[in-house]
């Protein structure tokens, strides 16, 4: 069963045309990669699936709820789309930590917060915290990162922000997990451990959507890979075939621009 | 008279700066948080306006603008005018929230972008991304620059002295009447003294959110 | 030692006031005798060929014609003295309430600008001979003419003054006015300012001399503010002061005693509507 | 008196302070440069008197700083004092060499050490790095805190009434002799016109060195 | 013949000591890469080399002339250091190229400033810099920015920037090329056209010497690595034998990080 699909997704900015046309679906418990030069519309594409941007048209469905529909102004209202976010989780390319908090408060801020809305919170706030904290606690663990549960961003490597950043967006067991670049702000010899605690994910069958310019990585952890260029979907498939077998043209020059290095 | 005298004297004195500097404080703080919503605000009408007043504001010197809401409405409606601390603290207040405001955008502004996303990916409401988020980082970007625009304002306020508020260095004129000019140059001391206290204050709060980064 | 070199001055310097160029004289005379001559108040003034003299600007005392140009009573009258003294003269605005010290600075060698004698500027400084009869005049605004007519209507009001001016001295002063004493007293920088003060209604009234409100009150933006009739406060003099134990004072006495006998003065004094109020004719 | 009559004697004695200001700036520049030099030098005992310095004269009121450059040498020897103009000038001078200098500081410590390294190893002299490499990013770097300094300062020269220099708003006050208020109100025109054409002016450069970041 | 010898090279950044007896030679023609882990000095040794640090102990030779020797002083001073350098071209990590200037105007600025020395400088003036703006161009053709001559560097990719800094290194027609990490500021996608431009310095035989996280690209291109440690130097030999079978343990748990991803 497809827990998301995607369809016909359009978005401009001002006059030029950033996404046309954008339709997918993808599986439960699947890693689909997105890749594509710079400006093909990766970013854009993400930031329209967690209503960072609102498309201009199409839809989106999760688990065959319509979540999103250009035609329909009632799916775009402000106070419902803060809880459908909560469908996808989102990594940032620069990690996006809030720099005030320690590892552990980014993880539980916004449960907390989420927390503060249930019924039963006044009577069970002390069990409420400690359970988010505990929870916290074990994906920081599960991240690597016990020990470093009260250190500060700024105290942390690269490396450990951007799993800071996974625990934070796993925190609150969303759907589909989306990654933009999560290794592009990093030292290459940092790079490795965010790539193993994907990998790990994607063994665990989290539902994944990844943009990403490291193909091996790619190929080798991704179920299907997209690739993208200037705001259409070129060449879709599973990831073996569309990274070491293109069937189109403009996939192969890309790929042939990695191979150099 | 002794310099125990001369001491109590312009002591009192200073209490009207430290008023007029404390009410300023109190008031052009929230209001220049409003202006600068106004100026990053993306109706144009309002930013307009918002900005012209700031620069109006920032052009003119201060002591035009004490006479201005000092004398006006009294040249206006002969009679009608206000207190003159009333005025004083009013048109500091007036224009130290322009200032006030340009700082508050340039530490609204300079929080990432990526701040407030993350916030909104997380399902946080506004309000929350606004006070679980951005504020302190916002804080921590405005102390200093609003350290030097506080040291400027306690300097400032002896301006009021032109629409004739006995603050401290007038009174320390005024013991050139009784043929005693050293309380001129000794009324520095009291800005020093304040100022000294202010920056350990400000320098403190700078290490408390030294924290992070 | 102070009072003993004045008089060893004025002694030497009488000769030589006759031509302005004799400057030698007085440098002669430090040389033979002490320095203390040459240190003299006028030998400076005298050598440096400018008496500076401190004023404020007001009408008619001091103040700039419709060209620009310096003129009014006292203006013409400290230039008649310095002619006879042999000096130029330079005016030089002064702060009011800042002029000791500007006195003592020697920015400015005399305080010539309708200036009241008190008592306390005859401790802190020589004075001339008084020339001019002053008073005290208290300024309302016109629509307030019957709510204040005597002093006893300003008690518990706002009341201001030139800080340091006899105006002050007759509200807070040792022989002040019974009821302006209860009156709230604020001290204006000019006294022109407390007239902007009562047009606006900062403050009740005024309290300033007589030569400055009569000609200014009723005038222009000030045609609704008048005087209070027939109240006279504190009726005192005008002087010239210098800095204590100055010997150019008894220079200007000279000098303006001339100008009264030869009716220069009293000219003077008529073409500035001021002939009523002369010492030297009273 | 008319209202050109009134703008001619305003105009005059607005030449009063943009004469403070033209001064200010041809002199505070440089000397604020050397201080700047002074207050990042590792020699602990210049940058530390540098510092004071800059600490003193931040932390008292120009209008204190007037008084006492202008009154004091009389005081302490009579009859040696400064030109009222002169005084007025030497203070400002003094006064805002502090503030340029921290200008200054940030300007030159803002540029990043690699640019200087790159110009290092290319073999160029330190005289051939500081004026071919950082001076220019120094100076787009300081315009706009400079620009702030500067419509600061020109309505700061109006402090100069302080000590009886018949500046733009002394004469403004002085129109009240004539029985005329509204040139007080009025005198704003004089700044706002002044500084219409500062910010213009500083608009053109800051667009000028737009070409790089 | 060794190009350069460096000996017993020792380096204290306060009471830390950062390089430790480091000794290397380096023949003409040829391309060290030094790899290791963060903080292991690499950039210092290059700073060392470049006189932007001063060894502690040790000596600098380039064709067996000392240029450095901690021993001697009169080897240390300013004035001789500025022309010392001109043996060595250094192209930083975040290139430092000027920002006020052209690209064209980066590589040619200091051949004009340093034309000026010439004693035929005055005479010949128009056909000195005619010379030098023929070379610059000729070189940012060569590293494939003829069509960036007049491109400022913020209107440069991070690629093109990395390449005009190389452009500019190469002017001075320095002995020996220094590079500390050319990529780690650039996009994956960007790191190929930089790692092909030093791939052909190569071929050309330039002297290199490339601090580097890039192990394939390390392995293929150059002839000797370098593995550094605790500012030690614990493995050196020819670049295959060095990174496919390290001797030392400390070598293979580094170069293990990097098989991972
Ligand atoms: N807020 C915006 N306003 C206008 N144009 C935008 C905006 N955001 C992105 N674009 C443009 O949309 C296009 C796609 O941008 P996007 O960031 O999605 O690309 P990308 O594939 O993520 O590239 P990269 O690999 O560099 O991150 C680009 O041409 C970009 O300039
Ligand atoms: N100027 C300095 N003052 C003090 N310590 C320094 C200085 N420069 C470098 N260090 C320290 O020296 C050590 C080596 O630093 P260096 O930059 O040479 O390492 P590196 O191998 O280049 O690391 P990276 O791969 O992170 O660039 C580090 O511990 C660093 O903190
Ligand atoms: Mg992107
Ligand atoms: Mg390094």
């Amino acid at each position: 069963m497809a827990v998301l699909q995607v369809k016909n997704i359009e978005k401009h900015f001002g006059a030029t045309r950033v996404l046309e046309d954008i339709s997918f679906e993808l599986e439960q418990g699947q890693a689909l990669a997105i890749i594509g030069s710079s400006g093909s519309g990766k970013t854009t594409l993400l930031r329209c699936l967690n209503f960072l941007e609102t498309p201009d048209q199409g839809q989106i469905l999760v688990q065959d709820k319509v979540l999103f529909d250009a035609a329909d102004p009632s799916t775009q209202r402000e106070s419902e789309i803060r809880k459908k976010r909560l469908h996808f989780g989102m990594v940032f390319q620069s990690f996006n930590l809030f720099p005030q908090y320690t590892a552990l408060e980014n993880v539980t801020l916004a449960s907390q917060l989420l927390a503060r809305e249930r019924p039963d919170f006044k009577e069970k706030k002390k069990e409420i915290y400690a359970q988010i904290e505990k929870d916290g606690r074990e994906l920081l663990g599960r991240m690597g990162l016990a020990d470093r549960a009260g250190h500060y961003p700024h105290q942390l490597s690269g490396g450990q922000q951007q799993r800071v950043a996974i625990a934070r967006a796993l925190a609150l067991k969303p759907d589909i997990l989306c990654f933009d670049e999560p290794t592009s702000a990093l030292d290459p010899e940092l790079t490795g451990e965010v790539l193993k605690v994907i990998r790990s994910l994607a063994e665990q069958k989290t539902t994944m959507i990844i943009v990403t310019h490291e193909m091996a990585f790619a190929r080798d952890v991704a179920d299907q890979v997209i690739f993208m260029d200037g705001g259409v979907i070129v060449e879709q498939g599973p990831a073996r075939q569309v990274i070491e077998h293109p069937a189109q043209e403009r996939t192969r020059q890309f790929l042939a621009r990695y191979a150099e290095s | 008279m002794s310099f125990q005298t001369v001491n109590v004297m312009l002591g009192k004195s200073f209490l009207l700066n430290c008023q007029i500097f404390f009410v300023t404080l109190l008031l052009a703080l929230p209001l220049g948080l409003i202006v600068s919503f106004g100026s990053i605000s993306r109706w144009k009408p309002l930013s307009g306006v918002s900005r012209l007043y700031v620069y109006l504001m920032r052009s003119t010197p201060l002591m035009l603008q004490l006479a201005i809401v000092y004398y006006l409405p009294g040249f206006l409606n002969p009679g009608h005018m206000l207190p003159r601390m009333t005025a004083a603290c009013l048109a500091f207040v007036l224009n130290y929230a322009a200032y006030f405001s340009e700082i508050f955008r340039g530490g609204i502004q300079g929080v990432p972008r990526g701040q407030q996303e993350a916030g909104q990916v997380l399902g946080m409401t506004k309000g929350q991304i606004f006070y679980h988020v951005t504020l302190l980082q916002v804080i921590k970007r405005i102390v200093p620059p609003m350290g030097n625009e506080i040291i400027t304002l306690i300097k400032d306020t002896s301006l009021a002295n032109f629409i004739m508020v006995k603050e401290v260095i007038a009174m320390a004129k005024e013991f050139g009447n009784k043929a005693m000019i050293w309380p001129l140059f000794y009324a520095g001391v009291f800005f020093l003294v304040f100022n000294g206290l202010v920056t350990f204050l400000l320098s403190r709060t700078e290490k408390k959110l030294d924290y992070f980064r | 030692a102070c009072g003993n070199n004045g008089t060893q001055d004025q002694s030497s310097q009488s000769g030589s006031n006759t031509s302005a160029s004799d400057v030698s004289s007085g440098s002669q005379q430090g040389d033979n005798s002490s320095v203390d001559a040459a240190d003299s108040d006028w030998a400076k003034i005298e050598s440096n060929g400018t008496m500076k003299i401190g004023i404020t600007y007001f009408e008619p005392m001091n103040y700039f014609d419709d060209n620009g140009e310096l003129t009014g009573f006292e203006t013409e009258f400290a230039t008649a003295v310095c002619e006879k003294l042999g000096v130029t003269p330079e005016f030089v605005e002064i702060n009011w309430d800042s002029k000791i010290m500007e006195l003592q600075a020697q920015t400015i060698d005399c305080i010539w600008n309708g200036m009241t004698i008190t008592p306390e500027l005859q401790e802190a400084l020589t004075i001339s001979d008084p020339y001019i009869k002053n008073y005290q005049v208290v300024v309302i605004r016109s629509d307030n003419a019957d709510v204040y007519t005597s002093t006893a209507d300003l008690v518990g009001k706002t009341v201001e003054a030139e800080a340091g001016s006899a105006g002050e001295a007759a509200i807070i002063g040792e022989g002040a006015d019974e009821s302006l004493k209860q009156a709230e007293y604020i001290s204006a920088a000019k006294q022109t300012d407390t007239l902007l003060e009562v047009k606006t209604g900062a403050a009740d009234a005024a309290v300033l001399d007589f030569v400055l409100a009569g000609a200014m009150v009723g005038q222009g933006d000030y045609s609704d503010l008048m005087i209070i009739p027939n109240l006279q406060l504190s009726v005192e003099e005008y002087g010239v002061g210098f800095r204590k134990d100055s010997d150019a004072a008894e220079k200007v006495n000279e000098a303006m005693q001339a100008l009264i006998e030869d009716g220069t003065l009293n000219t003077l004094a008529e073409k500035y509507d001021l002939a009523e109020l002369l010492l030297a004719n009273q």
